[in-house]
């Protein structure tokens, strides 16, 4: 088992499917030589450089989709970079209105299997780093996935790229060469896509996150235990959409109160639909609030200072345990 | 083969023929909704452009005249009727618009929503797809003149020709973007504006479909052999309202009647009897048999069952193909 | 009071603004003397064509965009129309990014009064009624309406053009042109943003609605009413971001139920939003489950007949009643 | 004034006592924060663009350089340089990306994100305005050789030259999109694509400050006159890399070398000493009373006090003007 960032596993699960699938091709800015915006392609141009699978594109982010779209739609498998999720909003005309609804347009006649990388969330960049994958999920058709480990992120890249249907695969800028951890060696490892993990099993509340949020969920959870014996289980969805309701409702079933915390500003965020789902599915189970721990509707603010006040800490989310408990 | 070189005699008949069958399929289909898109008068572009591609090659149709672009590359046109009749018996049993595409398929590509535009940079994937598989397909591709103003006709402009990708694009340009006319929305000339991105050019009578075929001939043996995309800008006039019911009063009668006067049927015909290919008589009978053909089909369509709830998609998602 | 249809009450209050605001200007695809598609813009051509304030855009929806809103930061107030709400999703790279956020990062120094007018919703036109209003809910800083009916609309549409953030109006295709009702004679009535309406009081079950939806929760409510004596509330968001929260939970602490239907994708639409917020801060009233009716997760069928079960319709509101009463 | 004559004396000291700020603006910044992106050897474009407007002109600066622009059009060095520290004494007390935009304001506009390409649309929308208020304003825009294959670049040109706005598009050429070179990038040439539009396209010396200066006080002079909009593709180097600590060795150092010959700083001070306007010994001042000043704001800046939570806003909309 080798010890690998979430970047070098996302990089190891391309260039293992590259090697048995020769449709897959690469398409994306400064993806050559450059390497990619924060190495996100890290060695693949010295091995692949002879072969056209990766290819520099200009700034011209609504082609680059459209292409990769429809290279998918002809039968290849493209994976396409777009540097950031905020650039993903000048494409979403074909991302919202079509590729997640090819395959029921045209009668199951045609497929997008299209992979789009990208990258969000605060870290040493200091830019772009909005979370606006809500948008991404308020569609049919698209998968949607987020790691927040090498493991995961390893398995999850390896499904997306044997997947049927398009995925848009989010990088978070502050955990992507944050912690090395072990990966299986084995090339066929994958993970499912639209299955949750139990980071932390726990008895007392269910701590939904995603992302950059896990791992500080984790931490709080720890601290409530330490602190209040409240014991926290701690889901990491992975997967955004398709949402994996069975271990969300299972583990409130379990927990009778919930959490949801994320990186995306609080109103219109994903967290609204898991509050949604348990609110509707869950009801019976719930014996307090649901709680969203999630940042406030204003911008990012620049100064390194207010942004570490501005996304949510353990501290936030302990809080925000606390109120679901009806404790504060 | 030169654009003075004209096609063979069975491709012209069979040119005059999908003219022919074009216009009966828009009469049929915008009776049954008068809100869609006639192409009168610009049948010349869909027959010229997508008559004598290769089976594998991709076409992608602008809207106006997608369902006779996906007639041409072998689309089911009973089936394309029964669906625009919104029937079971229909392409997609229902469930799709289909006049703003056609049949598709992994030949034929076209609008997947009500988004004008973004068909282009599909089209431009199946060219990458294309280059890729290395069998020399190409990826043809139409749109409007309204239509070359929007940010991804540039960006596909370019990317197609940064990577010489066997590409064609055709501008079906009749003038108007609903009432809007090209020469107030387009500043400066269509066709330099596409030299700008380093590929040929080419004005193409839009009225004359032996010249847009032979032109799109052109560009596909420059794309077959590696010499990358073209541009061919093909003037016509859209002969009636966007839509069929829009009356059109945004416009001057005289230009209308200048242009009434160079029908794309008329012409056509009338090349092929003067040099004594065909009769009027053999013509009348190829309308004769469209017209029998696309009554029947609509009759059918309109008689045929509707769909039931069952029919109503419960997933968008492909299966996965993991377990 | 004269009584007009929801598009003659948005351009008689448009209308009646421009003759006493210069600043206002229109900008869209055949505006002019074709009047709009739809007639969005009936009369208004021939009133102001010498005055330069109507402009026929080309297709090219960023640049209207844009257009609009860096003259609004440049002082105009400009009225930018795209004509389908699904081709806003063309410009979403200014309308996510950006345009909502201008007034704190400049340090409010600009702001961007910009009114977007678009249309969506099942109606005649059969296409472009895809309700991808969600999106827009995601951000900060935007404001969205949906009028369901002519008096709101022409209230709506005025503050909108006397306010100083971007708006996007939404227009229903299946509405706008269909019942006439009455309508203040005055210029200067206005509906303030931000406040939903309680279209039919009522103490057993909230409906929330909008857009079309209000009058088929409208129906449901009577018919459960003579059918069941079960008394529901119905309220009319008409402002949808940013939400009336005090509303929605004053009526759900009467009520204790909470139904949510919209046009929108059940999965990601911005009834989750409602949902969670009720389920945080309005937990303890509740007495049964939070229900969202909405179409699922796929593209919209074509064929009428298939449109017509796709959408809400009232039988599967007062099912959803049922069912958060426990009933089903 | 044509492109030959040079303009006046003062103006031309004051472009290069201009151009010795913008790089030591440039110096201070990246060592604060070496992952942002230095305009070395491209100082004639800001300078040249941006000096010489009407104070009720709109400038909207590509974001290299943003700040060099901003100072120009009477933004707050000082201030902004507190911002780049995150400082409570910054332009916006530690809440904006500054080095993007500049000082914003009526008069100046910049990148509102980190997404490339949507401040064209608003320099169009600031024409548009000064279209209405008929005060004889421009709008003056500049954008990066990469910028211009987003499709926003052409939906923008179009739209100004259909309208006749009063917009100065300007292609601040450095040759590169981070490590993918103009040359591979844009298809075509970039001043023809201008052309393509119907407006008036001009290349002009990036490393001339006086050269780009000239053509676009020509190009304002037409758009103050009614004349509608211009395209100005000025050609330059960029001789750092993308960002003040990218090697950039993905570009042979010959290249490097014949660029490093054209320093525009070191262009106008022997243009000036040429012609006696000047001596060495007047822009060693120049220089010197430069380093002191962005030194000493530096300095200051890192002093300064940090934001409390407090500075963190609670509310993005504007109040409601209605009661
Ligand atoms: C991106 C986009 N903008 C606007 C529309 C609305 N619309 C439908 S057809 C049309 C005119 C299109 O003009 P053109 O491209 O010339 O095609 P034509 O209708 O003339 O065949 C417009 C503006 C749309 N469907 N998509
Ligand atoms: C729309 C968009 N695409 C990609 C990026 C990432 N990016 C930041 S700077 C840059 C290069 C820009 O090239 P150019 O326009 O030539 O400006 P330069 O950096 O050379 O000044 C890229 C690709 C972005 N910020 N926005
Ligand atoms: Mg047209
Ligand atoms: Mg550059």
């Amino acid at each position: 088992m080798a010890k690998l960032t979430i970047n070098d596993a996302i990089v190891a699960a391309l260039r293992s499917e590259m090697m048995v699938n020769p449709k897959i091709f690469c398409l994306g800015q400064d993806i050559g030589q450059f390497g990619g915006a924060l190495q996100t392609f890290k060695g693949l141009w010295a091995e692949f450089k002879d072969t056209g699978r990766i290819i520099d594109a200009p700034i011209s982010e609504e082609v680059m989709v459209g292409a990769g779209a429809g290279a998918a739609m002809c039968g290849m498998r493209p994976v396409v970079e777009i540097m950031f999720l905020e650039l993903l909003n000048l494409c979403l005309g074909s991302i919202l209105n079509e590729i997640g609804q090819v395959y029921v347009k045209t009668g199951h006649r045609l497929k997008v299997p299209l992979v789009i990388r990208t990258k969000c969330g605060v870290g040493p960049h200091r830019g772009h780093a909005e979370d606006y994958h809500a948008v991404l999920t308020s569609v049919p058709g698209i998968k949607v996935v987020m790691p927040s480990e090498p493991r995961d992120a390893m398995g999850l890249m390896r499904s997306a790229l044997r997947e049927d249907n398009p995925v848009i695969f989010l990088e978070h800028m502050g955990l992507t060469h944050a912690r090395r951890a072990e990966v299986p060696d084995d090339d066929d490892f994958v993970i499912p896509l639209g299955v949750a993990d139990i980071k932390r099993p726990g008895s007392d509340v269910t701590i939904v996150s995603c992302g950059l949020m896990v791992s500080r969920a984790l931490k709080a959870a720890e601290q409530l235990k330490a602190d209040h014996s409240i014991d926290c289980e701690v889901i990491d969805l992975r997967t955004i959409a398709p949402l994996d309701t069975a271990t969300i409702l299972n583990s409130v079933k379990k927990t009778g109160h919930l959490v949801i915390t994320h990186e995306a500003w609080k109103t219109g965020g994903s967290g609204g639909e898991v509050a949604a789902i348990v609110a509707e599915q869950g009801f019976k189970d719930l014996k307090g609030p649901i709680v969203r721990v999630a940042p406030p509707n204003v911008p990012i603010p620049f100064s390194l200072t207010l942004e570490k006040l501005f996304i949510p800490n353990e501290q936030a989310i302990m809080d925000g345990v606390m109120r679901s408990l009806g404790k504060q | 083969m030169t654009s003075n070189a004209e096609p063979e005699v069975s491709v012209r008949t069979a040119l005059l023929r999908s003219l022919i069958r074009a216009r009966h399929f828009d009469r049929v289909v915008n009776k049954i909704n008068p809100g869609w898109h006639p192409a009168t008068g610009e049948e010349a572009i869909p027959v010229g452009v997508f008559s004598g591609l290769r089976p594998d090659d991709i076409s992608t149709s602008h809207y106006r005249s997608a369902m006779v672009a996906s007639m041409i590359r072998g689309g089911d046109v009973k089936r394309m009727i029964a669906e625009v009749c919104g029937k079971v018996t229909g392409t997609n049993r229902g469930i799709t618009r289909i006049d703003l595409s056609g049949e598709m398929g992994e030949n034929h590509l076209g609008m997947l929503s009500g988004t004008l535009g973004t068909p282009i940079g599909y089209a431009v994937g199946a060219g990458l797809a294309a280059k890729y598989k290395g069998e020399g397909q190409v990826s043809v591709v139409t749109f409007g003149d309204g239509t070359i103003n929007s940010g991804i006709f540039h960006e596909a402009m370019n990317f197609a020709s940064m990577l010489c990708l066997p590409v064609i694009f055709v501008c079906q340009d009749n003038q108007y973007a609903i009432s809007l006319p090209s020469s107030k929305s387009v500043a400066g000339s269509i066709s330099k504006r596409g030299a700008g991105y380093g590929m040929p050019a080419i004005d193409a009578d839009g009225n004359d479909v032996f010249d847009v075929y032979n032109k799109v001939q052109e560009a596909i043996s420059r794309a077959r052999a590696g010499q990358g995309p073209s541009f061919i800008h093909a003037l016509s006039y859209r002969m009636g309202g966007h839509w069929a019911a829009d009356p059109a009063n945004y416009r001057p009668k005289e230009e209308v009647e200048e242009w009434a006067a160079r029908d794309p049927i008329a012409l056509c015909s009338a090349r092929l009897i003067a040099e004594e290919m065909l009769t009027s008589d053999d013509i009348a009978k190829l309308d004769e048999e469209a017209r029998n053909d696309f009554d029947s089909w609509a009759e059918q369509g309109k008689a045929d069952p509707l769909p039931g709830a069952e029919e109503i998609p419960t997933e968008a998602y492909a299966p996965s193909r993991l377990v």
